[in-house]
């Protein structure tokens, strides 16, 4: 009879809290978003796939001796897999369309403004009863407004430990949300004439070019803001081995097997901070409130500043192009491109919206790398 | 009920991350002008010719695999010169 | 001089101990079956050689600074690879045929009777002096009977870490002699008969019914068996990223090379735990005898169940299926379909054997879970 | 020879073996039945229709690496224009 | 005000000492090298990268929390990178050409020569003033010699973890400059008419020799030279996975992704040895100055070896593929074949070039062994 | 100025270094002479015949450097050719 006793002890449905029950359903709610809706997949399965495990009673999965405790210590702790992602991604990335058009950094630095905004709010916001967060909290949460994962984890990692699970997915939720979010600002900002203008097609960019690229950003980011070098540096080292054209086999594993795998684990290690006791509390509805500002605020700073540069440019500009400078590659540039085509059916706009879409992964880089040097 | 110095410590805050507001803004904005910048010096400096050559590349790396694979075809190959041979 | 007998005794023949000299030859033996008789070679060729590499005088391998001291405490101490291989296995596994046929549950759940019964008898094996196995020896023993490497690997860590190499080396060396243990099994208990009998065709499965069955899985494991989620758990995130059809980058990269390099780590790892004072002793006798008898308990209860079932099925069952219940998928599959065909040419039972055979692996894990709970 | 309180430990540990053999045993099974009425549900909720459309799968996956070809397909596909219309 | 003085102070420009600057235009010219020269760019190009980074003031790379201190922590310090570099290399090595014909092993074996002859003379550098090495400095700079990166890297991060950094970028940057180093050499020690030499064409080599070709190595270093059972035993289990041909997907993960992470991995935490206080003596000049008297050592014995073997061969051997020996897999065979074909336009070289080529490997893992034994 | 006891250190350190270069070619040396005799033996052991079916493995092997190095020697020699015919 003990061992049936001590049996029923070790079931989960003996030692489950509501705290851990609430979780797996939310963990199983990410799942059905990632898989049912398609909402940025990719990392949204293995992290509600995490909270789920992460929330199981018994099983000990983020104490030491778990999988998930391993998986965090050893990745997002040392900060190793958002700049292994940021590698990937900077492999995957061609800046051609950037490089052809480089005022278009100017719309990736505009949509920063819904970082730093955030962060005032996320301190005003503490005159609720019960939110308490600090500079460093602060300057993670409006990380999201960056609406880039991996800059967001690393940040979040480094500022603000706690708040990381709610603060990564509230960033790919809000990246997977972006065709909904961002149209409406869109056209509240924009004129039906605006959104009908078509740009002029891109220069050609020369191999050099594009090979210097890379060189220059880590040149001037060492230079100017080493903070963000970490970063920075990775993206440019995926981007230099891309575009050198001479070690073609490690470009390769970069942007497929090595990018895949620690995705993986980022998003299982990410779950693991979904826990009850960290998840369940008014700082997450505060997060995800103040994600969602941040985002709308990116995408009306982006619009209005493309707004700003169509006055003052000889060529055309359309002013929908700025809203894809939040980054959110490449949801945002895609949006950008429909909404356009809503207006005029014959505009393609999608590599005009690459530019300011790669240029606000750079941006909310940076913007990292100066919180970091600032608040870190 | 918010204290008097609660208060105080929140409007100490909002000053700070005001400034961080500034400072960063600016930082960021001023940061990718001198990319720009960069930018428009690297095209001077490498402009593009329509006819400039594909890239070479991958055909320039000289793996040990490839070098295995050489090896591998020249042995086959010799082996199958060598059974024609035979063959006479 | 000096130097030359300094030299003299740094060579291995000089160094060499008697048993570290026969644990080379169990290496090489290990090599010579998993190459010349294609026994488990994507197991046995790395833990044969790290057999043979760990047991090198003067080299170091095992020992803090040495390679398979790094490879086994990061991999094996924490349970980690074998945990990967898990998802690399669910990535793998088309739970089809299972779905189709649910009772085919029923034979993997029999097929573990193996383990149960040898853990028994190894406590009983206690009155032999010289062997003197805990409750947890015991079970990390009887997990051999599950025919399944990394569950037998996970617990023998969890459970018996100085029996680890033993256990590891008798599951996989009985995985490969599967079609020489079950047969005369499988006839003994069955009429001619019997083996000759057709089943129906299975009926088609939906997409979503093989979406939704990983998440009952683990739905049902957290509830009731939370201390099998590590492995349930890992097997489940596999297959449902399989299924999902939503992350192939993953998945393609989670079924090969992902599995691949954990798959050289863990047989080197436990390579190195072939060490002569660890493997060369009566326990390993007694393990590999107890290993043998769980295997051939395991088939004749999954043979017996199918007998069982096959009485109130009113569809016809061939009883060899219930052979396939231990898992060691896909071998015992194929063994079942042989045997078959062997009674009846035109009996083609692989299709009806890879239900009971992957409900195997999953029984195996379940009762490492229980083990854990009630053992651990 | 074994002595007395040895052949105790081992009955005691015998007793304990045989109680994890049938408890083990039961819920493996336990377990197992409980799946089996999971998939029957399963099998209710989610019917095969044989006309079901095949997985969509890859075209559905947003990546970034589609998006970086697509860019550079329609660079080429722009370059070739180019290239075309100067002939003319 | 405070904020814009913190600002400026977190500047790379204000934080940059002299000797930062200088190494980041180190790794730039590695870089350049690597790119625009072509020279061994799957290793210089991380390399390059990795002293980039290390040398950026405040970002912190190299210490307690930075990417490259734990990239440098998890894959040197412990050894396991250039240990896994070795088996993918012996998975991508064909031994036939060396099995062909034995006798190529003594060529691989004269021209680590320039191993330990350079030992000697590092130790008799002591005599400048300012430099100060010890046997176990000297042991691991004379391995540049061995033409073999991994090989280099394992031995400096066992003897010499100050020194790694100059020592890998010497050994690769010869290994490049093969081509520059060896012909002026080759052609001083030959007449024209040795250099038009041809070959007899290589006997074919069964399967079996070459699966039993890396068991004999691993088998004779086990007994002879344990010591060197680390880099041999894992350049012997890439092989035997190659041809044993019963884990293809092993092999092929070990051949490409495998490598291809580790590579990167690899190059970067090289790179991150690159700081000032460490590369910028004189100390470097006297290793850069070693290396190249190493290579032309080890080319020039390798010549003299063949020519002597050629006095007493039946079969006519050509003194070139001496200068194959030291390693440099697959450059200096390819510069044997070239200064072949300017004597004698229809000489083909290259595949007799290749046995004594990975004979140099071999050779120079030996010897490293016995270093390591005497010295460590 | 060099000490005397430096003088002494490293001369003593220079007969350490030529012992090590003596007792380590010797050695080098001696294990490749060995390997050789173990070649030799393999050799013997397992011969080459002409007809022994080709490997199953290698040829089966379908290795992507391989096929890469393969597919890059087939078009550069169709490229080759194709070079020449246009010259006719
Ligand atoms: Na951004
Ligand atoms: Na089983
Ligand atoms: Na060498």
């Amino acid at each position: 009879m003990d061992s049936l006793q001590l049996l029923w002890q070790t079931t989960g449905i003996a030692a489950m809290s509501w705290g851990q029950l609430a979780m797996i359903g939310v963990g199983f709610l990410l799942l059905y978003l990632a898989i049912a809706k398609k909402f940025e997949p990719l990392l949204l399965v293995p992290i509600g796939f995490g909270a789920v495990l992460a929330n199981i009673p018994l099983a000990g999965f983020t104490e030491p001796g778990g999988l998930l405790y391993y998986i965090y210590a050893a990745g997002i702790d040392t900060g190793v897999f958002p700049l292994l992602i940021f590698m990937g991604v900077g492999a995957l990335t061609d800046f051609g369309p950037l490089i052809a058009n480089p005022k278009m950094l100017l719309l990736g630095g505009a949509a920063q403004m819904g970082i730093f905004v955030t962060l005032f709010g996320a301190i005003a916001l503490n005159v609720i009863p019960g939110l308490d967060f600090s500079l460093a909290d602060a300057s993670a949460i409006a990380i999201i407004g960056g609406a880039d994962g991996p800059t967001a984890i690393f940040l979040a990692s480094r500022l603000a430990p706690d708040l990381l699970g709610a603060i990564a997915v509230a960033a790919y939720s809000y990246m997977a949300l972006v065709p909904i979010i961002q149209p409406p600002i869109m056209r509240l900002l924009t004129t039906e004439q605006e959104r009908q203008v078509k740009m002029e097609q891109l220069r050609p960019v020369s191999r050099r070019e594009k090979l210097m690229f890379p060189l220059a950003v880590l040149l001037l980011t060492l230079l100017l803001l080493p903070s963000a070098t970490p970063l920075v540096g990775m993206f440019c080292l995926g981007n230099l081995m891309r575009e050198s054209g001479v070690v073609e086999r490690l470009t390769k594993t970069t942007q497929n097997d090595l990018i895949n795998t620690v995705t993986i684990f980022l998003g299982l290690a990410v779950g693991s901070k979904l826990s009850a006791e960290h998840f369940l509390s008014y700082e997450t509805l505060g997060i995800l409130a103040l994600g969602a500002i941040a985002f709308a605020i990116g995408t009306a700073s982006g619009v209005l500043m493309a707004k700003l540069m169509a006055k003052f440019s000889h060529s055309p500009i359309n002013p929908l192009i700025g809203a894809a400078g939040v980054s959110a590659v490449p949801m945002a540039a895609r949006v950008v491109n429909k909404v356009g085509q809503q207006a005029n059916p014959q505009n393609y706009l999608l590599m005009h919206a690459m530019g300011p879409n790669v240029a606000g992964v750079l941006g909310s880089a940076v913007a990292a790398g100066i919180l970091l040097a600032l608040v870190g | 009920m918010v204290s008097n110095s609660e208060v105080v410590k929140v409007s100490q805050l909002l000053a700070q991350a005001a400034e961080l507001m500034l400072i960063g803004m600016s930082s960021v904005l001023l940061f990718l002008l001198l990319l720009i910048a960069a930018m428009k010096l690297l095209k001077t400096l490498f402009p593009y010719f329509p006819d400039q050559p594909q890239r070479p590349t991958a055909s320039a790396i000289p793996s040990r695999a490839m070098i295995a694979a050489v090896t591998a075809a020249v042995h086959q190959h010799h082996h199958a010169v060598t059974k024609e041979q035979s063959h006479d």
